[in-house]
C-alpha cells in the first residue's frame, strides 16, 4: 500500500541509500550504540504491556511478530511464518511456521501463537496489543466473556496455525505490529518484564532502568547469516541537547534529530553526509471544537487556514523538518492526492471570510499544547502574531502530555494541537473523521458531515485497492474543503548517523524502529564498536 | 548511641506519614492519569473496556479514603502498591535506581566537600584578600547559575571541546561517566559549603578560646588543627546535612539531562506518565534519605561536640 | 570592605533588574509575544535587534525586558508568601508554644525534608503551567528556615523585658506579637527572602526545563532559556542573554542578601577588633 | 643610699598602637614591670588597658597595630623579634589569662589536653607524660579530683574552676611574665578572692612577674605593689598602690577614686566600677588635656643601705 513511499521523500533518500548500497556485503562483528529519544526510561520489557514507541524500539531488537513491516516495499511480509494459503473466501488464513527458536531456547509452535495472541486479547489483562486483535474472529465473544478463547485461532498441527478473520482486509497490518509479538506459551508471565524471552534477533545482556539496555547476538536467531552485529546497546536518551553533545562526540551511533539539529547538521559539512530522512505518517493539525460557536462555521475554520503561513512556519521553525499539509492523508499514503493544493497564505482572503461569518472581530480562542517543539506551543506561538493580524486572538492553554489527551477525550478544549498517526492504512485513518466514530477514539473534533460518511461506507465495502484509494482520495480532498482542523505539516523524520553505521533503514512508519538484524558496522569504527 | 538512633528513627515516622499524606492529596487531583497518559502519543485510543479493567486492577475505582486507607495498611507492611506503568512492585521499580542516586550524591557531595571546604577556609584565613574576595564571588556565582544551563556547558567543554569525558551515561564501574553529573550537582552544595565553611572559620578565629590557643604559643597549623578544624566542623555539619539530604531530591534536573539512571528521573517520569504509585514511593524515598542522613549529622555532632547529650 | 561591596554591588544590580522590569513597556522596542516575524528568525545581534532575535522571529532584548516582569514577580511574590506563613507560624509557634508549637515545629520538619524542587514539581503537575501556579508552588514550599528563625527569636525574645512589659500592661498577644517581636525578626526573615529570590529565579528556570514552569509565548527567563537551549550552537544570542540575566539577577540578590546579613548581624565579625 | 635594682622583666618604651598607622589610639605608654612584682593597669573600658597587655604578647588583631615603641621583654626588643621566636615566648616565657573563662576554652577538648598541650608545644614533652604534669597543674590550682577533671570538657566545669584551668594553662611552663586580663569580672563575688589569691601565691612562689589588667581598683589595690592609670590611651598616672590609694596626683586618678565608695577600705567588697563612673569622670576632667606620664618613674623600691 506503501509503494509510493512519496517521490520527494524518496529522492531524499537518495544520498542516504547511496551510502548504504556502497558497501554491499555486510561485515558481522562490533557493537552499534542506538537511542531510544522518546524519554528517558523505558516503561517494560515486555512490550505487551505499554502502548509506547521508546518501548517499541527495545523490543524491536528481542521479539518477533507472526508479520512484520518491511519499510522499503512499504507492505507487511510474513516474518515468523515460512507460508500462508488464503482461503477461498478471503478470510481465513493457514500459515507454516518457521523454524524459530526462543531466547531459552524453546522452539516456536502453533501453540505459542494462539497462546500469544489470546493473551493479548484476554480483557483481565487490558493490555494494548488487544487493538491487534480485534479482526480475529471470535476476539469479541472473547472479549465479552462469552467464550473462554478465542475461536478464530486453530492449531493444525505443531508448524501449522489457522487464523479466521472477521473482514477481508489484509491481516499483516495488524499483526505486523511490534506490540503484538509471539511469546512462548510455557514462560513464566512474571518474568517478561525483567528476563524478555523473545524470538529476535537480539537477547537482552543487561538493563538499567532510565539509562540503557543492553543486548547481545542470539545465535539460534532464525533468519542465516543474521544479525550481523554482536552486541547491540541502546541508550535512553530523552533530552536533545545532550543527545547532540553524545552524537558530535562519538558516543552514540545515531541520533533523531529536531528542527535545530536537522538545520545544523544539514550544515556541517562533516556530519551532513550521514543524514537519513522520511516521511512519517504522522499529520500535525490543530483541531477546532465545534463546541466553540465559531468553529461550527465552515468559513471560520478555513479564514483560519488561510490565514496561517504554515509554509513559512515549517521553514523557519521547523527547518524544513517537515512537509507543509495538504488535507490529513500524508504523503507517503495511497490516497494522496498529488494535484490537490494547500490553502495557500491569504490574509485578505482570511479577512473576508471572517467577515462573511460575523467574526470580523472578537474571535478568540485557546490552544491546548504540549511543549512539544514540532507540534506544541511554540507553533502556537508562531500563529499567534499571524491570526492577531486578522483579527483572532489566540492564546496557549499548556498542559503536559498526559494531560492533552485527557482533555481532548473529554471534550474539554476549545483547540488542540496534535500529531496523529495517519497511515498507512488511508481508511482506517480517513475513518477517524466518520461521524460514527466517537471522540474518545478519534474523531476528537466531532466531525459530522453526510457526503464524507457516506465517501467512507462506500471505501469501506470497495474491495479493489484501486478503486478503494480514488474514493478516499474524493474524502480527502471534502475533509480539506471543510477544514474541520488547521492542515499543518506531515513529519519529517530525520535520523543522522556516524559514517561507520550501514543499514539503517527509512522507516516511514516510525524512522527510530529499525531492523537491527541488518545493521552492520564497518572498519572504521572506533575500538569502542568493536 | 543506639537507643539515641533508634529514638530518632521512631520520630521519623511521622514525618513520613505526613508526607504519605500531602502526596497522596496532591496526586489524587491531579489532572491527567496514568490512563490518559498512556494515549500520549496520539495513535491509539483505548477502548472504554480496557480503561474500566485498568482502573479497577489498580483499585481507581475505589474512593479516596478506601485507596489511603490501603496504601498505609501497605506501607505498614512494607509494600509501596504496584507501579500502574510496569506493572510491577514499585519497590522493584525503585530499587535499581537507588545506587546509582547515592553514588552521584555521594559523589556530588564529595566533590562539594573535598572543594568547598578547604577553599572556604583558605578564603577565612585571609579575610579581605583577593583569594577570600575571589573565591567568594566564585561560590556567589556557583549559586547564581542554572544547573541544567551548568550542565549543558559542562559537556559542551569536557566533553565536546576537549573530549576529556564521556557527555553521558552511566556504566557501573566507570569513574570518569559520574565526574560531569557529579560537578554540575555538586556545585551549589560546593558554593554554599564554601561560604558557611568561611563564616565558620571567620567565627571560630574570633573566639576567644583561639586567642587563648594563640597565647600559648601554638604554630599556626596547630592551632587550625587542633582548635579551628573541629569546631568549624561542627557548624558545617549542619549545612553539609540538609545540602547532602536534600540532593537526591535536588538531582532530578540533572539526572534527566546526564541521562542518569536515578532516582530523581524516575520521579520525573513517573510523574509524567502519572504512575502514581511509584511517585509516592520515590518521594518517600527521597524524604527518607534526607531523614537518614540528618539523623546520621546528628549521631556525627554527638560524637564530635561533647556538649550534645545522647541518650 | 567586603561588607560594603557585597551590599552596593548587589544593591546596585537588584536595582537595574528591578528598574528594567518596571520600565519593560517603555523600553522594550517590540512587543515581546506579537512582534513575531518569521521572515528574520534567529537574526543575530544588530542595532534593530540588540541582542538578536530567537527562533520565533522574536526580539531577544525585548523578551529579556518583559522576563525580568515575570521572573522578578516570580522571586519577589513567593518569597513574599513563604516569608508571610514563615513568620506567622514561626511568631505564632514560639509564641504561645504548646501544641501549636509541636505542630508548627512538625510541619516544618516535613517541608523541610521534602526537597523543594519535588514539591515544587508536584504542585506544578497538579495546578498546570503558569504563573499563578508558578507562585503558589514556589511561596508554599520555602518557608521552613523563615519559620525556624522566626521562631527561635521569638523564642528568645519572648522572655525579655520589654515583651514582659507589655504582656503586665495588658496588651493582647496579637498586638505584643505585631508591635513587640515582629520588628525585631524583620531582619534575619529579610535577608532569608532576599536570598530566597535568587533560589526562586532559579528554580522558575529548573521547572522550565522539567515543562512545568511558566508557559510560553509569555517570556520568562526559565523558558527563554530552555526553548532555546538548542540553538546554543546556531544562535547562542537566543539562550545566552537570557541566562545571563538570570546568573546577574540572582548573583545580585545574593549579594544584597550576604550584605544584609552582614549588616545585621549582630556578631559582625569583619569589624570585631 | 644605694638601690639593689633588678632588671626589669618588662620595660615598655613610648609604645603606639593605631588602627592602621595613623588614628592612635595608645600614645607613648611607658612602664616597667621588675621580676617577681605584680604591676596593676587600671582604667576605665577602652583605655587602652588591655591592648596594652595584648600587644606585649602579639595577639593585636588587625587593623590594631604598634606603630612606634618599644616592648623589652628580658632585655630584647619582642616586637623586633620574627613571628617564630615571638612565639615561642609566647606561653613559655610570657603568658596571658583572659577575662571570659566561659568561652576562653576549647569547648571540644578536655581541659587536661588543653593543659598538657602547652608542654608537648614548649617542653617537648610526650602526651601521656604531659598529661600527669597536667593533673599536677590541676592540683596546683587547687581543682578538687584532678584525674576526674583533666578528663572533663570545659562545660562540665564551673566559671571558677574553668578560670583555674586557665591559670594552670598559663602557668604550665612556668612564665617569667603573666598578664592577666581582667581574670575575675566574669565570676561570681563568691570566687573571685579565691582565684586572685590562687594567683597571687602561685606567681610569688614561682617568681613571676604579673601585668594585672583591671576596671577593679579593689582588685587592684589588693594585689598590686604599683599601679599605672590610663585613660583614653593615656599612661596618666603610676604610683605606689597605697600612694595612690592615699594621694592621686592626677585628676582623673581622683575622679576615679572620688567615684569608689567606700574610699580606702581595703576589702574587696568595696569595688568601684567605672562603668558607672563614667558620667562622675567626664564632668570632671574630661573637658580639658591631662598631663599625660611618658617617662616611667623608677620602679626600683627605695631602700637605704
Amino acid at each position: 500500500m506503501l509503494t509510493r513511499l512519496g517521490l520527494t521523500a524518496a529522492l531524499m533518500l537518495g544520498m542516504a541509500t547511496a551510502t548504504l548500497a556502497q558497501d554491499a556485503t555486510p561485515k558481522d562483528g562490533g557493537r552499534f550504540v542506538y537511542v531510544a529519544p522518546y524519554g528517558s526510561s523505558i516503561t517494560s520489557l515486555d512490550i505487551t504491556a505499554t502502548p509506547h514507541t521508546q518501548d517499541e524500539i527495545v523490543a524491536k531488537a528481542i521479539n518477533r511478530s507472526l508479520y512484520k513491516w518491511n519499510p522499503e516495499s512499504g507492505k507487511p511480509e510474513l516474518a515468523l511464518a515460512e507460508s500462508v494459503e488464503k482461503s477461498a473466501d478471503g478470510k481465513t488464513y493457514t500459515y507454516k511456521l518457521r523454524d524459530a527458536t526462543f531466547h531459552n531456547g524453546d522452539k516456536l509452535d502453533a501453540d505459542d501463537v494462539i497462546w500469544s495472541y489470546n493473551r493479548l486479547a484476554d480483557p483481565k489483562k487490558a493490555l494494548p496489543g488487544a487493538e491487534q486483535m480485534l479482526q480475529i474472529a471470535g476476539v469479541a465473544e472473547f472479549q465479552a466473556g462469552k467464550a473462554d478463547h478465542i475461536s478464530g485461532l486453530k492449531k493444525i498441527d505443531d508448524k501449522t496455525v489457522q487464523i479466521t478473520f472477521i473482514n477481508l482486509a489484509e491481516p499483516g497490518w495488524n499483526l505486523m505490529s511490534n506490540f503484538a509479538p509471539i511469546y512462548s506459551k510455557d514462560y513464566p508471565e512474571d518474568q517478561l518484564a525483567s528476563k524478555p524471552n523473545g524470538l529476535g534477533p537480539f537477547k537482552l545482556a543487561n538493563y538499567v532502568p532510565g539509562s540503557k539496555v543492553e543486548l547481545v547476538k542470539f545465535d539460534d536467531y532464525y533468519e542465516e547469516g543474521k544479525p550481523h552485529l554482536d552486541k547491540l546497546a541502546i541508550m535512553l536518551m530523552g533530552e536533545a541537547s545532550a543527545r547532540d553533545i553524545a552524537f558530535r562526540n562519538g558516543e552514540i551511533d545515531v541520533n533523531v534529530l529536531g528542527p535545530v539539529q536537522y538545520e545544523a547538521y544539514g550544515q556541517d559539512p562533516a556530519l551532513k553526509d550521514h543524514i537519513l530522512e522520511v516521511a512519517e505518517v504522522y499529520t500535525r493539525n490543530i483541531g477546532f471544537n465545534p463546541k466553540v460557536e465559531a468553529f461550527k462555521d465552515k468559513r471560520v475554520r478555513q479564514a483560519i487556514n488561510y490565514a496561517i503561513n504554515k509554509d513559512l512556519i515549517v521553514e523557519k521553525l521547523l527547518k524544513n523538518k517537515a512537509y507543509p499539509a495538504v488535507s490529513w492523508l500524508p504523503i507517503s499514503s495511497p490516497a494522496f492526492d498529488k494535484s490537490a493544493k494547500p490553502y495557500p497564505y491569504d490574509p485578505e482572503k482570511a479577512k473576508e471570510l471572517l467577515k462573511e461569518a460575523g467574526f470580523e472581530t472578537g474571535l478568540k480562542f485557546s490552544v491546548t499544547a504540549t511543549s512539544n517543539e514540532s507540534w506544541g506551543v511554540p507553533i502556537v506561538e508562531a500563529i499567534i502574531p499571524m491570526l492577531a493580524k486578522v483579527g483572532i486572538k489566540v492564546t496557549t492553554d499548556p498542559v503536559e502530555s498526559s494531560v492533552l489527551s485527557d482533555k481532548i477525550l473529554s471534550d474539554n478544549f476549545e483547540a488542540f494541537i496534535w500529531s496523529n498517526s495517519s497511515g498507512p492504512d488511508p481508511l482506517k485513518y480517513l475513518t477517524c473523521f466518520y461521524s460514527k466514530t466517537p471522540q474518545t477514539a478519534c474523531n476528537y473534533v466531532k466531525f459530522s458531515n453526510a457526503d464524507f460518511d457516506k465517501l467512507i461506507e462506500q471505501a469501506g465495502n470497495e474491495t479493489d485497492p484501486a478503486k478503494q484509494n480514488e474514493i478516499l482520495k474524493e474524502a480527502n480532498n471534502l475533509l480539506q474543503e471543510e477544514a474541520p482542523i488547521w492542515f499543518f505539516n506531515y513529519n519529517k523524520a530525520v535520523m543522522a548517523y556516524q559514517p561507520w553505521v550501514h543499514g539503517l533503514k527509512p522507516n516511514a512508519m516510525e524512522l527510530a524502529i529499525q531492523d537491527y538484524e541488518d545493521i552492520w558496522i564497518d572498519a572504521s569504527a572506533p575500538a569502542s564498536r568493536k | 548511641m543506639l537507643r539515641f538512633i533508634f529514638r530518632r528513627t521512631l520520630q521519623m515516622i511521622p514525618t513520613l506519614l505526613a508526607v504519605v499524606l500531602i502526596i497522596f492529596v496532591i496526586f489524587s487531583v491531579i489532572p491527567g492519569s496514568f490512563i490518559s497518559s498512556l494515549m500520549a502519543e496520539g495513535r491509539n485510543a483505548m477502548n472504554a473496556d480496557v480503561v474500566a479493567h485498568l482502573n479497577s486492577e489498580f483499585g481507581l475505582d475505589k474512593p479516596l479514603l478506601v485507596r489511603l486507607g490501603d496504601y498505609l495498611w501497605g506501607l505498614a507492611h512494607f509494600d509501596l502498591g504496584i507501579s500502574y506503568r510496569t506493572r510491577e512492585p514499585v519497590w522493584n521499580v525503585i530499587e535499581p535506581r537507588l545506587w546509582p542516586s547515592i553514588k552521584l550524591a555521594l559523589t556530588a557531595m564529595g566533590f562539594a566537600v573535598v572543594v568547598g571546604v578547604p577553599l572556604g577556609f583558605l578564603a577565612a584565613l585571609k579575610p579581605g584578600s583577593l583569594f577570600d574576595t575571589g573565591t567568594m564571588m566564585m561560590a556567589v556565582s556557583g549559586l547564581s547559575l542554572p544547573e541544567f544551563w551548568l550542565g549543558l556547558l559542562l559537556m559542551y567543554v569536557f566533553a565536546l571541546q576537549l573530549g576529556w569525558l564521556p557527555s553521558f551515561g552511566y556504566h557501573p564501574g566507570s569513574i570518569k561517566h559520574i565526574v560531569l553529573p557529579a560537578i554540575a550537582l555538586g556545585v551549589s552544595p560546593m558554593a554554599l559549603l564554601a561560604r558557611t565553611t568561611r563564616a565558620g572559620v571567620l567565627d571560630v578565629m574570633n573566639a576567644d578560646f583561639v586567642r587563648t590557643a594563640r597565647a600559648k604559643g601554638l604554630t599556626e597549623p596547630r592551632l587550625v588543627f587542633a582548635h579551628v578544624t573541629r569546631n568549624v566542623l561542627v557548624l558545617v555539619l549542619t549545612t553539609l546535612g540538609l545540602q547532602f539530604g536534600s540532593l537526591m531530591g535536588q538531582a532530578i534536573v540533572i539526572e534527566a539531562l546526564f541521562s542518569w539512571p536515578g532516582i530523581g528521573s524516575l520521579l520525573v517520569d513517573s510523574v509524567s506518565t502519572r504512575d502514581i504509585p511509584v511517585v509516592q514511593g520515590t518521594v518517600i524515598v527521597i524524604v527518607l534519605w534526607f531523614l537518614v542522613i540528618n539523623m546520621l549529622v546528628d549521631v556525627a555532632y554527638a560524637a564530635i561536640d561533647p556538649r550534645i547529650k545522647v541518650a | 570592605m567586603r561588607l560594603r561591596f557585597n551590599l552596593v554591588f548587589g544593591l546596585t544590580l537588584a536595582v537595574i533588574v528591578v528598574v528594567a522590569a518596571i520600565c519593560a513597556g517603555w523600553i522594550a522596542p517590540y512587543d515581546p509575544i506579537l512582534d513575531a516575524d518569521l521572515m528574520v528568525s534567529e537574526m543575530p545581534p544588530s542595532w534593530e535587534h540588540l541582542l538578536g532575535t530567537d527562533a520565533q522571529g522574536r526580539d531577544v532584548f525585548s523578551r529579556v525586558l518583559y522576563g525580568a516582569q515575570v521572573s522578578l514577580t516570580v522571586g519577589l511574590v513567593s518569597q513574599m508568601i513563604n516569608s508571610t506563613i514563615g513568620t506567622v507560624l514561626g511568631v505564632s509557634a514560639g509564641y504561645f508554644g504548646g501544641w501549636w508549637d509541636d505542630l508548627v515545629n512538625g510541619l516544618t520538619n516535613v517541608m523541610l525534608a521534602i526537597p523543594s524542587l519535588v514539591f515544587a514539581l508536584a504542585i506544578m503537575a497538579v495546578l498546570g503551567p503558569g504563573l499563578p501556579s508558578l507562585l503558589i508552588a514556589l511561596g508554599l514550599t520555602n518557608w521552613s528556615w523563615t519559620c525556624r528563625i522566626a521562631r527561635s527569636s521569638t523564642l528568645s525574645f519572648k522572655n525579655q523585658a520589654f515583651v514582659q512589659a507589655a504582656k503586665v500592661a495588658g496588651f493582647s498577644d496579637a498586638n505584643i506579637m505585631r508591635t513587640q517581636i515582629l520588628p525585631n525578626i524583620l531582619g534575619p526573615v529579610l535577608v532569608i527572602a532576599t536570598l530566597g529570590i535568587g533560589s526562586a529565579v532559579l528554580a522558575e528556570a529548573a521547572l522550565s526545563f522539567l515543562g512545568v514552569g511558566i508557559s510560553p509565548p509569555q517570556p520568562s527567563w526559565g523558558n527563554m532559556l530552555t526553548d532555546s537551549r538548542e540553538l546554543i550552537r546556531t544562535a547562542p544570542w537566543a539562550s545566552v542573554f537570557p541566562g545571563l540575566a538570570i546568573f546577574v539577577t540572582v548573583l545580585g540578590f545574593n549579594l544584597l542578601g550576604d550584605g544584609l546579613r552582614d549588616m545585621l548581624d549582630p556578631h559582625m565579625r569583619t569589624r570585631k577588633a | 643610699m644605694s638601690r639593689i635594682c633588678p632588671d626589669p622583666v618588662l620595660s615598655i618604651r613610648n609604645l603606639r598602637i593605631g588602627v592602621g598607622k595613623h588614628n592612635a589610639i595608645l600614645h607613648n605608654v611607658s612602664f616597667d614591670i621588675l621580676p617577681g612584682e605584680t604591676y596593676g593597669l587600671v582604667g576605665e573600658s577602652g583605655s587602652g588597658k588591655s591592648i596594652t597587655g595584648l600587644s606585649v604578647m602579639g595577639l593585636l588583631k588587625r587593623p590594631l597595630q604598634v606603630t612606634s615603641g618599644e616592648v623589652m621583654f628580658q632585655g630584647q626588643d619582642v616586637l623586633k623579634l620574627g613571628n617564630r621566636a615571638r612565639r615561642r615566648l609566647r606561653g613559655d616565657r610570657m603568658s596571658m589569662i583572659f577575662q571570659e573563662p566561659m568561652t576562653a576554652l576549647n569547648p571540644l577538648v578536655t581541659v587536661g589536653r588543653q593543659i598538657a598541650e602547652m608542654l608537648v608545644v614548649h617542653r617537648g614533652m610526650s602526651w601521656p607524660q604531659a598529661r600527669r604534669k597536667a593533673v599536677e597543674g590541676l592540683e596546683n590550682v587547687r581543682v578538687p579530683s584532678p584525674e576526674e577533671r583533666a578528663r572533663s570538657y570545659p562545660h562540665q566545669l564551673s566559671g571558677g574552676m574553668r578560670q583555674r584551668v586557665m591559670i594552670a594553662i598559663a602557668l604550665a611552663c612556668r612564665p617569667d611574665l603573666l598578664i592577666a586580663d581582667e581574670p575575675t569580672t566574669a565570676l561570681d563575688v563568691t570566687v573571685q578572692a579565691g582565684v586572685l589569691e590562687l594567683i597571687a601565691e602561685l606567681c610569688k612562689a614561682e617568681g613571676t612577674a604579673v601585668l594585672l589588667v583591671s576596671h577593679d581598683l579593689g582588685v587592684i589595690a589588693n594585689m598590686c605593689r604599683r599601679v599605672g592609670v590610663m585613660d583614653r590611651g593615656r599612661l596618666v598616672e603610676e604610683q605606689d598602690a597605697k600612694a595612690l590609694f592615699e594621694n592621686p596626683l592626677h585628676p582623673y586618678t581622683r575622679g576615679l577614686l572620688a567615684a569608689r565608695p567606700r574610699l580606702g577600705s581595703r576589702t574587696l567588697a568595696g569595688r568601684g566600677r567605672l562603668t558607672e563612673l563614667d558620667q562622675v569622670v567626664a564632668s570632671e576632667d574630661r573637658g580639658r588635656d591631662a598631663p599625660t606620664l611618658t617617662t616611667p618613674r623608677e620602679a626600683c623600691p627605695e631602700v637605704t643601705a
